[in-house]
């Protein structure tokens, strides 16, 4: 069926006309089935497609961005000021959460609203440092783990040494065996974190280092650092954001575990953990479960939205959702 | 096979021997109060060095190390001397695994069951309402810890249906909102898995040809999709099954289950070393020989890697 | 800190109820079960060894001493039907209770209880090798104890305990020891069965098989970290003033956030309010009528200032040792700190009556009708507030002058806490900001420092980390003598032998020689409580520590009669359930007010009683 | 000629993907007669193997039947929308061999069950009778020792032997249409004849009717007594294989038979043919070839051309045989086979 429109093109064609030669276009014939393939626009897409991903994307954005510009917003609390009620000068202990104190204070009249985002700070400024060294210790042990043939039996050895002794274990070990601090803190997650990273870098070198155009570049007697850097990196980078990205929700939940078994930060620096942990408590009061709702709800919507995003750039960032 | 499992077997015993030997150095970083603890206050210097002589503590660590695993060898744990003064490491254990078994199988059942369902369900209905369905629920396991949630199980589990908050073998009820809350993850991680491993499987060719032979879907998933997809999972059963004799830290103190979660995390607070080293020893034994079972498994289940890793045929 | 509270094994109900009341009623009363919830185990229950409240109250339970207290506070015969002493006070004589039975944990008769047994539990602790920790309490007062026990002598004979027959015990001691009654209620006097002890060997209390049983209660099931039962002993010789059938404790990690809730739902008898939960129950109608304050303890608590600073340099410790040692400086802070502030992070509501303005707490030692806390200087001490703003100021401005080129200001004062205790974390910060809002932070720069809890002691005042710290201490006997310990020399707490300009001719520091002079007091006992009373108004004046609280305290809500219970200032005699019933609800706080002024007068006449059977 | 047993009519295929529309198949029409054998030519993406797909209900989830008739035994399979109505057909009635042989088989499971499974399915036999045929099968499609074979597992079969077993599974059930999607194409240059040659004589004893997909022209000759050509989801000519091999209408099938290694010309470079074939997300107006066909007309940028008959049972889709269009002569390679051709048939 022809639509009215080709009619009226027909038409004003005449019919002798439409049986000569057109004129033949090379670049036209390449058109046809052209696609302008690019792997990260690629990917932004696949990602952009994905609603809850684009929502918790916007979400978190604004989430740690208000959380580190927080306390220069006027009228914010100091997270570790004690308030006293000025009619009898005591502390404003368990004041419920009402127009001065949007979160309520907590036993000793400490500001719930300031302490929850001041501990999300610490929270994500542990979960990003450790996610980060992840990220690089872990590449780097992963590269050289997966490049360099010598090293490969040892490496693989002290894996599976390390790996074998259960990360609790570790965890708590190192958290014991210094104080704890926000140092300490770090240094235990960095001593395991980076296990899984090395890992899957590892094994993605496996898979990728003998394709054909890494052994071309071999022969043409690039170095094996270069190889490293130039050939195979660009190919994990989508990876080690993902890893990040579902890092976070992992090293909340082991500051949640440390604090949990007591080898957390210590008390007075507010931190995810230690809000649940005071929250904890009280939680047997129904009037002061406002104090548990609270940082329950922040860290449950933090770690499930990294979680989420991390997923959602995982499936972007793999080439075979890209048609 | 037999020769795949022993090499397999050699393997693991190695990696033992190194994971037994850095934790045993390692435990000579922590404080030597965890051989005297808080008696320390009280006693003379005189009596300090007879304990520590009495407990081989003042080798050099080489022989320190020799003794430790002559002492292994003869199947003697040491003596714990914070935990419970003087008394055996064996005998603690002894009364904590039958807890933590019975809690630790209860829930991998439940977990198996549910969770296999649940995986099922959703390679079925993949894309659809039921898969993303369940999708958050492994998405909201799998991120938010476990601490968090499980507080909250406990205060409306209790609250609402009023089951007891303290666990008494005794009560049955008592073992429910434990068993619960042990196999939340559980459920997760295996519905996960098994729904990763059938799409996997669903989307490779043989099951397109199984289709063409006229096969109905229910019978490609029941004979080929679900039976192949389980192999994976059964790379990891033996570990998780072997794990519930370690128990659950979390689930075990909430509900004050006597097993060997709260075992350990007292064991380190209170830095009994005799106990710790024995913990870590068995934690480490069993998640090696989870894996040599796991790979075991996988071979008597997968003809392909019982051959390759023979050096068999093609 | 010779009961030394634990961190974790606090038995909740054992902790709290510290109370006693008239005792020898003709007939059982009726009762039901204890049942309770705790949350830490045991180690071990080798009451020859333990030096740690939870494990001591198992022992005061299951065994029983020579003489024991009454719930007014007077000492009774117990396992000793009566004794004598010598007249030079050195030769004490204990006949002994016949026909009192060993049982096995099953409740099988194993032995009659004999003086040997008494002997045997000397040489059983006077072995360094079983590496007791009470072992200094008995060899600081018997004969040659302590030359056996470092060695000195090997013959055991020479040790001044001795079975003179079956059914007498001599002891002789080192030198006249005017509290030593009060001490035979402690755990290292208490008996054990020899030939037992021989047969388990080093199993000897490691569970409740291997421990024999002749107290009120019987230890029959012990499942560690899942429950503890003890039965009644029917064989009990004093049966009749046992009441509660059976002591059920359950183990959780979370007792003390449960405990309340299990209170309520009827699952357990008696729960300590945690402060975080005071509210919800003060403010609740129906819950408030169940809520009571809880008795205070004879721990004593005081911010200690160190002389003897060794903390990392950048908390400037040459600083402090130089700010520490200017009397005004000290003085400024004394009477900056708002304890009533400070405590409200411990009991919100009364506060007050846990103030403590002296080291030796009120009601432990009286002499002639008069309490230790009003002898002398330390009347003044006892009645006044040491928070007085315009005084620390006006210290202030001295210190500032007198300092000012010397140190630098603000000075860094390193204040150490205990990561696991909620209250003392909350507590660090209150006093900080109260502090230095007083005093201004240009003066000082109070900066806590959090340490786990395990090995804290050992991290922080034994070690000497601290410039200002609350620390605590219990009493080992019925003397005041017991709260100089800290304070004296050799003894690890803020070392004031190092304070500057002190020392007097002799080479000792005049706080020394003021104890040493007291000490040397054993007959004239008047004499001996003024030369203490001196010594510690000294301590205080020159504000070496800073008088805090007193232990205990706290609100419970339980069913548990209150001043029924055993009385006693130090010792396990408190622990014991002996003589309390289970009531069919808890006391309300005018009821237990009321019970409490009752008891005060059984007391005082009880004492009054005592008295005037003395000077007979 | 008889009643076709298969008759696809102007059959439209789409595909949802990620929210947009892809037509893979544009009204392709074609019948099967009984036991002859069809090749369908074409280049990869232009709907050969979806076409056949849909005539067993094999598409992929996201894919349907958007228009056009498939009858087979008086059903029309493009209105078939449940499971059950399938299975009629699927394995029994059609049976289809795919391209890779290596992937095809389920690993963790036996030769033997896998072919059996078929047989217990459709032929309702059961334990050793099933075991017997199945080992008949095997016999059949060339295997040796067939009794050893049945109890081993894929992964220790080579690519040609598993191929064997994929065909012995597809006709375990006597089908009346065989489809063949590529067998050869991942095999061996050995091999592939073998394969090859099994198949014809499979069609042969079995008479059954062969639908041969392939990109490989050359293979075709062997194969087939018919070919139709596809592109861009649509079949652009069909004829027996000497009219499309020597005489083709199809500027298309020109550059096809052109860019054929063994028909170059030694001396001169390979043909091939320039651009990509159309994205078949987009609107395609006219002749989908147009844009690549040098000799293009100006009506086929503007209007699909008609099917012009040649001969009785050669039909090509190009406005090149309107009487109206210009005379345009095929490529010199074209014109030598057709001079071969004559010169033999002469």
């Amino acid at each position: 069926m022809m639509t009215a429109k080709e009619k009226e093109v027909i038409q004003a064609i005449e019919e002798q006309e439409l049986f000569t030669f057109a004129q033949y276009d090379p670049e036209a014939a390449e058109r046809t089935g052209y696609s302008d393939y690019s792997y990260w626009r690629s990917t932004i897409r696949v990602f952009l497609r994905n609603k809850t991903a684009v929502f918790l994307l916007i979400l978190m954005t604004s989430l740690v961005a208000f959380t580190f510009i927080q306390p220069y917003l006027p009228g914010q609390k100091d997270p570790i000021k004690i308030h006293i009620d000025p009619n009898t000068g005591l502390q404003l202990r368990n004041h419920p959460p009402d127009k001065e104190f949007w979160f309520g204070t907590n036993s000793i009249g400490q500001d719930l609203w300031a302490r929850l985002w001041s501990g999300t700070r610490t929270s994500l400024l542990i979960a990003i440092i450790v996610g980060i060294w992840e990220i690089v210790f872990g590449t780097f042990v992963g590269a050289i783990w997966g490049y360099v043939r010598p090293l490969e039996a040892f490496l693989t050895e002290a894996y599976n040494v390390i790996s074998n002794i259960p990360t609790t274990i570790i965890l708590m070990l190192i958290a014991y065996i210094l104080r704890p601090s926000f140092q300490t803190m770090i240094i235990a997650m960095c001593a395991t974190g980076w296990l899984g990273m090395a890992r899957f870098v590892r094994n993605q070198i496996v898979i990728i280092r003998d394709r054909e155009y890494n052994l071309a570049s071999r022969c043409l007697g690039t170095p094996t650092g270069r190889i490293i850097v130039k050939n195979l990196l660009p190919y994990l980078v989508s990876v080690m954001v993902m890893r990040v990205a579902l890092s976070i929700p992992g090293t909340i939940g082991w500051e949640v575990f440390l604090t949990y078994i007591g080898l957390g930060l210590p008390l007075n620096i507010p931190s995810l953990g230690n809000l649940l942990n005071e929250g904890r408590r009280v939680m047997m009061a129904p009037a002061l479960r406002y104090q548990l709702f609270f940082p329950a709800v922040v860290l449950s919507v933090i770690t499930v939205s990294f979680y989420v995003l991390g997923n959602a750039f995982a499936d972007a960032s793999d080439p075979r959702n890209h048609f | 096979m037999l020769k795949y499992s022993l090499r397999r077997l050699l393997h693991s015993l190695v990696t033992l021997f190194m994971v037994l030997t850095l934790v045993f150095l390692l435990m000579r970083l922590l404080p030597v109060e965890g051989y005297y603890g808080e008696r320390a206050d009280k006693l003379t210097p005189a009596q300090k060095e007879a304990i520590l002589r009495k407990m081989g503590l003042l080798d050099p660590w080489y022989v320190q190390l020799r003794n430790f695993y002559l002492q292994l060898l003869r199947g003697d744990l040491g003596v714990s001397v914070i935990y419970r003064a003087n008394v055996p490491v064996k005998e603690i254990l002894a009364a904590k695994i039958p807890y933590s078994v019975a809690f630790g199988l209860g829930a991998l059942v439940l977990s198996l069951v549910a969770g296999l369902a649940m995986g099922i369900h959703m390679a079925q209905n993949k894309g659809l309402f039921w898969d993303k369905f369940w999708t958050w629920y492994v998405v909201f396991i799998n991120a938010v810890p476990g601490a968090v949630y499980l507080l909250f199980i406990q205060l409306y589990g209790t609250s609402i249906t009023g089951l007891p908050m303290l666990f008494d073998r005794y009560n049955v009820r008592s073992w429910i909102l434990p068993l619960v809350s042990m196999s939340l993850s559980g459920i997760a991680a295996n519905a996960m898995w098994l729904r990763r491993f059938m799409v996997d499987e669903l989307n490779k060719d043989y099951i397109r040809l199984a289709r063409a032979k006229g096969m109905s879907s229910r019978a490609i998933m029941v004979k080929h999709v679900l039976r192949n997809a389980f192999v994976p999972l059964a790379n990891y059963l033996p570990a998780s099954i072997l794990f519930t004799i370690s128990g659950s830290i979390y689930v075990e103190s909430l509900y004050s289950i006597p097993g060997m979660g709260g075992l350990l995390v007292t064991a380190i607070s209170r830095q009994d070393n005799p106990l710790v080293q024995a913990l870590v020893l068995i934690y480490s034994s069993l998640g090696i020989l989870g894996l040599f079972l796991g790979d075991v498994l996988m071979a008597i289940l997968d003809p392909r890697i019982r051959l390759e890793k023979q050096g068999g045929a093609r | 800190m010779r009961l030394a509270r634990r961190v974790l094994p606090v038995l909740l109900l054992g902790a709290l109820v510290l109370t006693g009341c008239k005792g020898a009623g003709p007939a059982p009363r009726k009762s039901g079960d204890v049942v309770g919830i705790y949350s830490g185990e045991l180690t071990t229950i080798n009451y020859l060894v333990t030096a740690t409240t939870a494990e001591q109250s198992v022992a005061a339970n299951c065994i029983d001493c020579l003489v024991e207290y009454d719930n007014l506070g007077i000492l009774r015969p117990a396992l000793a039907t009566s004794w004598e002493v010598s007249p030079d006070g050195l030769t004490w004589t204990f006949h002994i209770r016949k026909g009192v039975k060993w049982l096995t944990y099953q409740g099988k008769e194993y032995a009659e209880v004999t003086a040997q047994d008494w002997v045997d539990a000397a040489k059983y602790i006077l072995n360094p090798k079983n590496a007791s920790q009470t072992a200094d309490i008995v060899y600081r007062v018997i004969k040659n104890a302590e030359k056996y026990f470092n060695g000195e002598i090997t013959d055991f004979n020479e040790v001044g305990v001795k079975a003179k027959d079956k059914y007498t015990l001599v002891y002789t001691l080192e030198k006249p020891v005017p509290y030593f009654l009060s001490m035979l209620t402690y755990c290292p006097f208490m008996p054990v069965n020899g030939k037992f002890l021989q047969e388990v060997g080093d199993k000897f209390g490691t569970d409740n098989e291997y421990l024999l049983y002749n107290g009120c209660y019987i230890f029959s099931v012990w499942e560690p970290h899942n429950q503890q039962v003890f039965v009644k002993n029917e064989k009990y010789w004093d049966a009749k003033n046992v009441h509660i059938p059976r002591l059920i404790f359950k183990f959780n990690q979370e007792a003390a956030t449960l405990a309340p809730e299990l209170f309520l739902r009827g699952e357990i008898t008696g729960a300590g309010i945690p402060t975080d939960a005071l509210d919800e129950w003060m403010k609740d109608p129906q819950k408030s009528k169940m809520v009571r304050p809880a008795e205070t303890s004879f721990y004593t608590y005081f911010y200690a200032f160190n002389f003897n600073p060794k903390f990392p340099a950048e908390y400037e410790p040459e600083n402090w040792k130089i700010a520490v040692n200017n009397l005004n400086f000290r003085k400024a802070i004394f009477h900056a700190l708002d304890r009533r502030a400070a405590l409200l992070t411990t009991d919100p509501y009364y506060p007050e009556r846990m103030i403590n303005n002296t080291i030796t707490p009120k009601n432990f030692a009286a002499y002639g009708g008069k309490d230790f806390t009003q002898i002398g200087e330390l009347a003044e001490i006892s009645n006044r507030d040491s928070f007085n703003p315009e005084l620390a100021l006006q210290y202030r401005d001295k210190a500032k002058q007198e300092l000012a080129g010397k140190v630098k200001f603000p000075v860094k004062v390193m204040m150490p806490y205990n990561t696991g205790s909620t209250s003392w974390t909350n507590r660090v910060q209150v006093v900080e900001q109260q502090l230095e809002n007083l005093l201004g932070k240009d003066f000082i720069d109070i900066i806590p420092v959090g340490f786990p809890p395990t090995g804290f002691l050992n991290a922080t005042r034994r070690a000497g980390n601290y410039a200002l710290m609350e620390c605590n201490w219990g009493p080992d006997y019925a003397d005041p003598e017991t709260y100089t310990d800290p304070f004296y020399p050799g003894s690890n707490y803020n070392w004031p032998e190092m304070a500057e300009g002190y020392l007097e001719p002799n080479g000792k520091t005049k706080y020394q020689n003021m104890v040493d002079e007291a000490k040397a007091e054993v007959i004239d006992i008047g004499r001996r409580y003024e030369l203490f009373a001196k010594a510690e108004a000294f301590l205080i004046n020159e504000a070496f520590v800073i008088p805090y609280s007193v232990g205990g305290g706290g609100y419970v809500a339980t069913k548990l009669e209150p001043f029924t219970s055993p009385y006693a200032p130090f010792g396990v005699s408190s622990l014991k359930y002996k003589g309390q019933v289970v009531l069919d609800k808890p006391m309300s706080t005018e009821e237990y007010k009321a019970a409490y002024e009752k008891w005060l007068k059984d007391r005082e006449a009880a004492l009054q009683q005592e008295a005037a059977k003395a000077k007979k | 000629m008889s009643e076709p047993i298969l008759s696809a009519r102007d059959v439209v295929i789409k595909f949802s993907l990620r929210g947009q529309t892809l037509t893979a198949v544009r009204g392709a029409s074609l019948d099967l007669y009984e036991g002859e054998s069809v090749a369908i030519v074409g280049e990869s993406g232009s709907g050969k193997s979806v076409f056949t797909k849909s005539w067993i209900g094999m598409l992929d989830a996201n894919g349907w039947v958007d228009s056009g008739s498939i009858l087979f035994e008086g059903k029309d399979l493009a209105k078939f929308k449940t499971e059950e109505e399938w299975l009629t057909i699927r394995g029994k009635k059609i049976a289809m061999v795919f391209q890779d042989p290596m992937t095809a088989l389920n690993p963790l499971r036996t030769i033997g069950s896998q072919i059996q499974e078929t047989l217990e399915l459709h032929q309702g036999l059961r334990g050793q009778e099933a075991k017997r045929r199945t080992i008949e099968i095997l016999a059949q499609v060339g295997i040796s020792e067939p009794e050893m074979r049945y109890r081993q597992y894929p992964h220790e079969f080579s690519g040609g032997m598993r191929q064997r077993v994929v065909i012995a599974i597809a006709i375990a059930c006597n089908p009346r249409i065989l489809i063949c999607d590529e067998p050869t194409t991942s095999l061996d240059v050995t091999i592939q004849a073998q394969i090859l040659e099994l198949i014809r004589k499979l069609q042969k004893e079995l008479k059954v009717t062969l639908v041969y997909i392939t990109h490989d022209l050359g293979v075709v000759a062997n194969v087939a007594d018919r070919v139709a050509v596809m592109y861009a989801g649509e079949i652009i000519e069909y004829g027996t294989v000497e009219e499309i091999f020597y005489d083709p209408r199809h500027p298309y099938t020109w550059a096809l038979l052109s860019s054929l290694p063994q028909l170059g010309i030694k001396g001169q470079p390979l043909y091939s043919i320039r651009g990509t074939p159309p994205n078949l997300f987009n609107e395609i107006r006219g002749d989908p070839f147009a844009p690549r066909n040098p000799q293009a007309l100006k009506i086929d940028f503007v209007k699909s051309p008609p099917f012009f008959q040649v001969s009785p049972t050669h039909y090509a889709k190009t406005w090149l045989l309107d009487p109206r269009a210009p005379k345009v002569e095929p490529p010199e390679i074209v014109k030598a086979m057709r001079a071969k051709y004559e010169r033999y048939a002469v």
